[in-house]
């Protein structure tokens, strides 16, 4: 009877939708996805190996270049690791504006999600409204630390700079829009039927899978799996917030864009409660000037990122720069199920698992 | 006002056959300067659609849009086509180069060819056909063999899945399309364009033809390969599709050829459901602009707003949606006809 | 002048028509020669338009040009797996020249031969006014029941490549 | 009418012999500097930066560049926004080539300059310099919109032919 | 198991491996010390009897002599963790791949060899995975030159 030739699609590395320096090698009958194999590494920029000769305050710079797109984040997973290890104590302000800028850091990552999916499935106005409000974010980081969006601000033993007085203000007029922000995303986007059509069903990830392949945050959560780190494991002063983790029920793309949309919720939950408690005092402890962890010294530390798991793991020698650090980098992980979850599917459809997995290639590559 | 160009063809036929030519060459002549103008009308209303596109995509997402070169940046599309007619022809070596090199050429001439038989005015069409929905429709059609041309022409997988994808989508959409107009062909019970817009001089069509009105316009926008139906093209997923090995001169003819298409979609839209160049007070060729702007513009919103539709989601939309919906307007026309016609009401 | 405009255009097309025929038949690479044969069908359309059949050029382009070439393209493209530039050309054996040599005798005696028996009238009156009404009248009154009937035949048709194509992917 | 493989050398080349430009080339030129279509590629955080510049508030559309085209055969820009590795390398300088001339490369941030943070690093070209001519640098880790926008400004006076 | 217990697990783990396990601890972590050739067993008994269902980090050290291979495993939702080392000797770098226990170890299991130039046994595609396939050595290597 009838047969059909199977043939290879090279999606990247240069490609409008792949985040990035991403390369997917797609077997394709017709338009029909086959198998999937991800290459990964055009954003290798040796940062592990670069660490090894960067003393512990240098190496915060490049921690913030792992993540991008939220780079409070990994800067905060990284100093805290440090602190830990040499048992820094952070003073109470401090914690109090890590969280809120960690916690903006989230939004505006969630935001660059939602804004690259939309255009990503063909709908270009969704990015720029996205992008729109993800400039005030920017503008209190700028405001802050003097720098958009590649803020080293974190410190160890604290942050570097208190924050103005225009912060307080321009920080709750943001939380005040947001909810309106929001319905105009769930207008523009959430409310498309053609949209629901591209992501509904597409990409489902079983909670067995996800565990398995070891994805975590937002992709493993909208599997149904309640698992947030800031919960489980709390780091910093997460305990003393309230907050909700948002959970899927299918795994699918369309879980995964939901559960991030009311992330960006519970985060501004946090700031909110931040905000209100946020006490007066020191923002940075005295740590010496060169920190010399001693030799044996390990730590793995991980916090939530917006992208999942965000691990740091140092070993020291005793030295003043770590011996080995090594980033367990959450998009790395999470971009192994896109085969899985790309396979029986269409080619469109991989191009929305891309999106809906947000990896950010910076630090999935390191 | 309202009989310039009709009085200026009419002293042109006139001067030529003072000049001793027979009737049959004058308007032979006159065909091709007809012609000539269709051509720079489709050229210079490119490039102000192109910057109207541009515009009005900056209003929808909050932007200005081109502004620096000239008022409102109406020069940018000017600095935009000299730049790609001065750019370099790069005829990939692995391609066949006269399917690839024709593609475009074919394309802009079928798409030209389409303002045949568009009513622009009280009497300015170039040929009133007794088949003129006929002739845009299959003309129409032969736009399949240029996408297909293209795709195969670039050897590249890519512009090929973009031209399956286009083919499939042209085919399946054509059909709904003609079945919609059907339904005012039954009403207006001619083909040709001209009696069409004559008979909507009491009532515009698209109130009495509502279904086929909404089934015309989705099948016309999966037609054009315009967003969200812009599969060919698809940027974010196949680069940019059919058209990816193209450079330059011959992308901007391909680029041409969709806004032509473009253009004269929507000015038959306007002829079919919107009462043509019919209009109170103003000349009857600045009422059909007016209309197919208007029309064009309503094109450009949805692009704009919509992502882009999956490619099954697509087909199975077409054959099992919009053709049973505009076979059973048409079954409805039918009945109603003769139900207005037993009434004594027609 | 002596020739008219409808004879020139007649020349013109009747050339381009040939011309490209032969491209059908001659080119190599069997993908020009489909394209070849979409351009052969517009000179035949062509030629209908300057005999005042409208509608039947403007069919000819809608389905001969517009989608049975398609459907041509799409063919030679899905069960080609081999170098486009060799398809077309048959290898030049003995069986393959004397079933060419055949065909091309039968095609041409059965050509001359009907143009031989045909009475041609000296003047037809050309169809007055509406001809697209007598061509309804006709297609859709006296001959409805072998239209339908053919429409019936197409629709099995297609139901039959729908289940072939159908058990492919069951396999 | 078109221009084959109209390289910035040979302009340069023939502006130092003396050539005058003529009035057609300044009209092209002039076309050419208003319409720079950047290729949409991108692999780290300057990228983030480049989509910023296309938003509501820094519209690069008002200058005419915001047509991002993904195939490289349309595009006049390249824009090298983030490191090049050793693994990339060769995927841009094939993406260089397959541009069509006259073509422009705008090296955005400090790793497409210099390599910046990561020069140290095993897998980072030292800037895009080492693979193709640059012909404007912005410098900034990563550089704010603005910044693009003045090298974009810079790149339009070059290509008229005013700096 | 209703409630977990480390101490209990390490006391089973212990009588059941013997001298093999060598169990050590500090202040965030318990590290479990094996030989390469018995860590598929530990690590199966680990995720099927103690339920540690995330593994979360892979990561290979280089230790001049030696190198270090460290994998932090912890359980989901519950929250344990537990870090298990193996050490191979430089000459001799290969250790059997827990890719069947683990599947997330595949790329974390490529990186290590792409980066550390460790080989895992029974990986079905050990190939560089953040270097270009014609990358010469291993540049997490602490004798690691850079070229040029």
């Amino acid at each position: 009877m009838l047969q059909t030739d199977q043939y290879i699609i090279n999606i990247g590395p240069q490609h409008p939708s792949t985040h990035g320096g991403l390369h997917v090698e797609a077997l394709m009958d017709g338009e029909n996805v086959v198998d999937a194999i991800v290459h990964l590494g055009y954003v290798h920029r040796s940062i592990e190996k670069i660490a090894e000769s960067r003393t512990y305050p240098q190496f915060v710079p490049y921690a913030s270049r792992l993540d991008y797109l939220a780079s409070h984040l990994p800067t905060l997973g990284y100093c805290q690791a440090v602190e830990k290890m040499m048992g820094i104590e952070v003073p109470e302000r401090a914690e109090y504006l890590r969280v809120i800028m960690a916690e903006f850091s989230r939004i505006s990552s969630h935001l660059i999600f939602i804004g690259s999916m939309a255009i990503d499935l063909g709908a270009t106005t969704g990015l720029i409204y996205c992008l729109r409000d993800r400039e005030r974010i920017m503008d209190m980081f700028e405001m802050t630390s003097g720098q958009r969006m590649i803020a080293s601000y974190m410190r160890i033993g604290g942050i570097a700079e208190d924050v103005p007085e225009t912060f307080y203000a321009a920080a709750r007029s943001f939380l005040d829009d947001l909810p309106q922000m929001i319905d105009e995303y769930n207008g523009l986007i959430t409310g498309n039927e053609i949209l629901q059509c591209r992501i509904k069903g597409v990409g489902t990830l079983s909670a067995e899978d996800a565990i398995a392949y070891g994805v975590t945050g937002p992709n493993l959560r909208a599997c149904g799996i309640d698992y947030d780190i800031r919960k489980a494991e709390p780091y910093g002063i997460y305990d003393r917030f309230e907050f909700d983790v948002p959970l899927g029920t299918k795994g699918d793309s369309w879980n995964r864009y939901i559960v991030r949309l009311e992330e960006i919720k519970e985060s501004a939950r946090i700031i909110e409660q931040a905000l209100d408690a946020l006490p007066q005092g020191d923002i940075r402890t005295k740590v010496p000037r060169v920190l010399k962890p001693e030799s044996g010294w390990e730590i793995y530390h991980r916090i939530e990122s917006s992208k999942g798991e965000l691990g740091y793991y140092i070993v020291a020698d005793g030295g003043n720069k770590p011996y080995r650090l090594h980033v367990r980098a959450p998009s790395f992980i999470n971009l192994m199920v896109l085969p899985i979850i790309s396979r029986g599917g269409k080619l469109q459809d991989i191009i929305a698992n891309i999106a809906t997995l947000d990896p950010v290639l910076g630090e999935s590559d390191r | 006002m309202e009989h310039w160009f009709t009085d200026i063809a009419q002293a042109l036929v006139n001067w030529l056959m003072g000049l001793g030519l027979s009737a049959g060459w004058a308007d032979f002549v006159l065909l091709i300067v007809q012609w000539l103008c269709i051509v720079m009308i489709v050229t210079i209303n490119v490039i102000i659609l192109i910057w109207l596109e541009r515009k009005v995509s900056g209003f929808i997402q909050l932007r200005l849009g081109p502004n620096r070169l000239g008022p409102y940046g109406a020069f940018q599309t000017i600095a935009d086509a000299i730049k790609l007619l001065t750019k370099e022809d790069i005829i990939p070596s692995r391609t066949d180069k006269w399917i690839f090199m024709t593609a475009p050429l074919f394309f802009i001439v079928v798409s030209v060819m389409l303002y045949a038989v568009i009513p622009m005015g009280d009497g300015m069409q170039v040929v009133d056909f007794n088949v003129g929905l006929l002739y845009f429709i299959s003309i129409g059609s032969l736009s399949t063999i240029c996408l297909l041309m293209a795709g195969w022409g670039s050897n590249n997988k890519w512009s090929m899945l973009g031209a399956m994808r286009a083919v499939a989508q042209m085919i399946s959409y054509e059909i709904p399309l003609a079945i919609s107009l059907l339904g005012v062909v039954m009403i207006a019970g001619s083909l040709r364009l001209s009696d069409i817009v004559v008979a909507q001089g009491n009532i515009w069509f698209v109130l009495l033809q509502p279904i086929a009105f909404i089934t015309y316009f989705i099948a016309a926008t999966a037609e054009l390969n315009r967003g969200p139906f812009d599969m060919p093209e698809a940027e974010q997923e196949l680069t940019a599709g059919a058209y990816t090995e193209y450079t330059g001169m011959r992308w901007a003819l391909f680029f041409l050829a969709e806004y032509t298409n473009l253009v004269a979609v929507s000015a038959l839209c306007a002829t079919m459901f919107f009462g043509g160049w019919q209009g109170p007070g103003l000349p009857s060729w600045l009422w059909i602009i007016i209309k197919t702007y208007l029309i064009m513009l309503v094109f450009m919103w949805m692009k704009w707003t919509f992502p882009r539709i999956r490619m099954d989601h697509l087909m199975s939309f077409s054959w099992k949606i919009l053709l049973p919906v505009s076979l059973a307007n048409l079954v409805l026309t039918g009945f109603g006809l003769e139900f207005f016609k037993w009434m004594g009401w027609w | 002048m002596d020739i008219s405009l409808a004879d020139l255009a007649f020349i013109i097309l009747a050339g381009f028509t040939l011309l490209t025929a032969l491209g059908v038949v001659l080119f190599k690479n069997i993908v020009h020669s489909a394209i070849m044969l979409v351009f052969s069908f517009l000179g035949v359309a062509g030629i209908y338009f300057t005999m005042h059949a409208g509608f039947l050029g403007l069919v000819q382009i809608l389905v001969y040009a517009g989608a049975i070439s398609v459907l041509i393209i799409f063919a030679i493209m899905l069960v080609m797996n081999q170098d486009p530039e060799k398809t077309n050309l048959p290898s030049p054996n003995i069986p393959n020249i004397m079933a060419g040599t055949y065909l091309t005798i039968l095609l041409v005696g059965a050509l001359v031969g009907s143009i031989w028996f045909t009475s041609f009238p000296e003047k037809v009156a050309p169809v007055s006014g509406d001809e697209l009404g007598l061509l309804t009248g006709l297609m859709l009154g006296d001959y409805v029941i072998p239209l339908e009937l053919a429409a019936l035949l197409l629709l099995v048709a297609v139901v039959g490549a729908i289940i072939l194509a159908r058990g492919a992917e069951h396999k | 009418m078109v221009l084959k493989q109209q390289a910035d050398d040979d302009l340069e080349m023939m502006e130092k012999n003396g050539i005058i430009v003529t009035t057609l080339e300044k009209i092209w030129n002039w076309g050419r500097a208003h319409s720079f279509w950047p290729l949409s590629y991108g692999c780290n955080c300057c990228p983030i930066e480049m989509m910023a510049a296309g938003a509501s508030r820094f519209d690069i559309a008002r200058y005419g560049y915001e047509v991002f085209r993904a195939s490289p055969r349309q595009a006049d820009l390249l824009v090298v926004a983030g490191p090049i590795t050793v693994k990339m390398a060769p995927a841009v300088q094939r993406i260089y080539e397959q541009m069509p001339s006259p073509k422009w490369v705008l090296a955005m941030g400090n790793c497409a300059t210099s390599g910046g943070p990561f020069r140290d690093g095993y897998s980072v070209l030292p800037g895009a310099d080492s693979l193709f001519k640059v012909d404007v640098f912005v410098p900034g880790c990563p550089p704010r919109p603005e910044a693009l926008f003045h090298g974009l400004l810079e790149l339009k006076q070059k290509v008229m032919g005013k700096k | 198991m209703d409630v977990f217990n480390l101490e209990a697990m390490l006391q089973e783990l212990q009588q059941e491996m013997g001298e093999k396990l060598e169990i050590d601890e500090d202040a965030f972590f318990t590290y479990l010390k094996i030989d390469a050739q018995d860590l598929p067993a530990l690590m199966e008994t680990l995720r099927q009897r103690y339920g540690f269902n995330h593994l979360a980090n892979l990561c290979a050290v280089d230790y001049e002599e030696e190198f270090e291979l460290v994998y932090h495993l912890y359980s989901i939702p519950d929250n344990y963790k537990v870090a298990v080392k193996v050490r191979v000797s430089r000459n001799k770098a290969e250790l059997p791949s827990i890719m069947d226990i683990y599947p997330t170890a595949d790329w974390q299991e490529r990186e290590a060899y792409d980066l550390m130039g460790i080989s895992f046994q029974g990986h079905p595609n050990l190939v560089r995975i953040l270097l270009p396939d014609d990358f010469a050595g291993h540049p997490l290597r602490k004798d690691f030159k850079k070229e040029g």
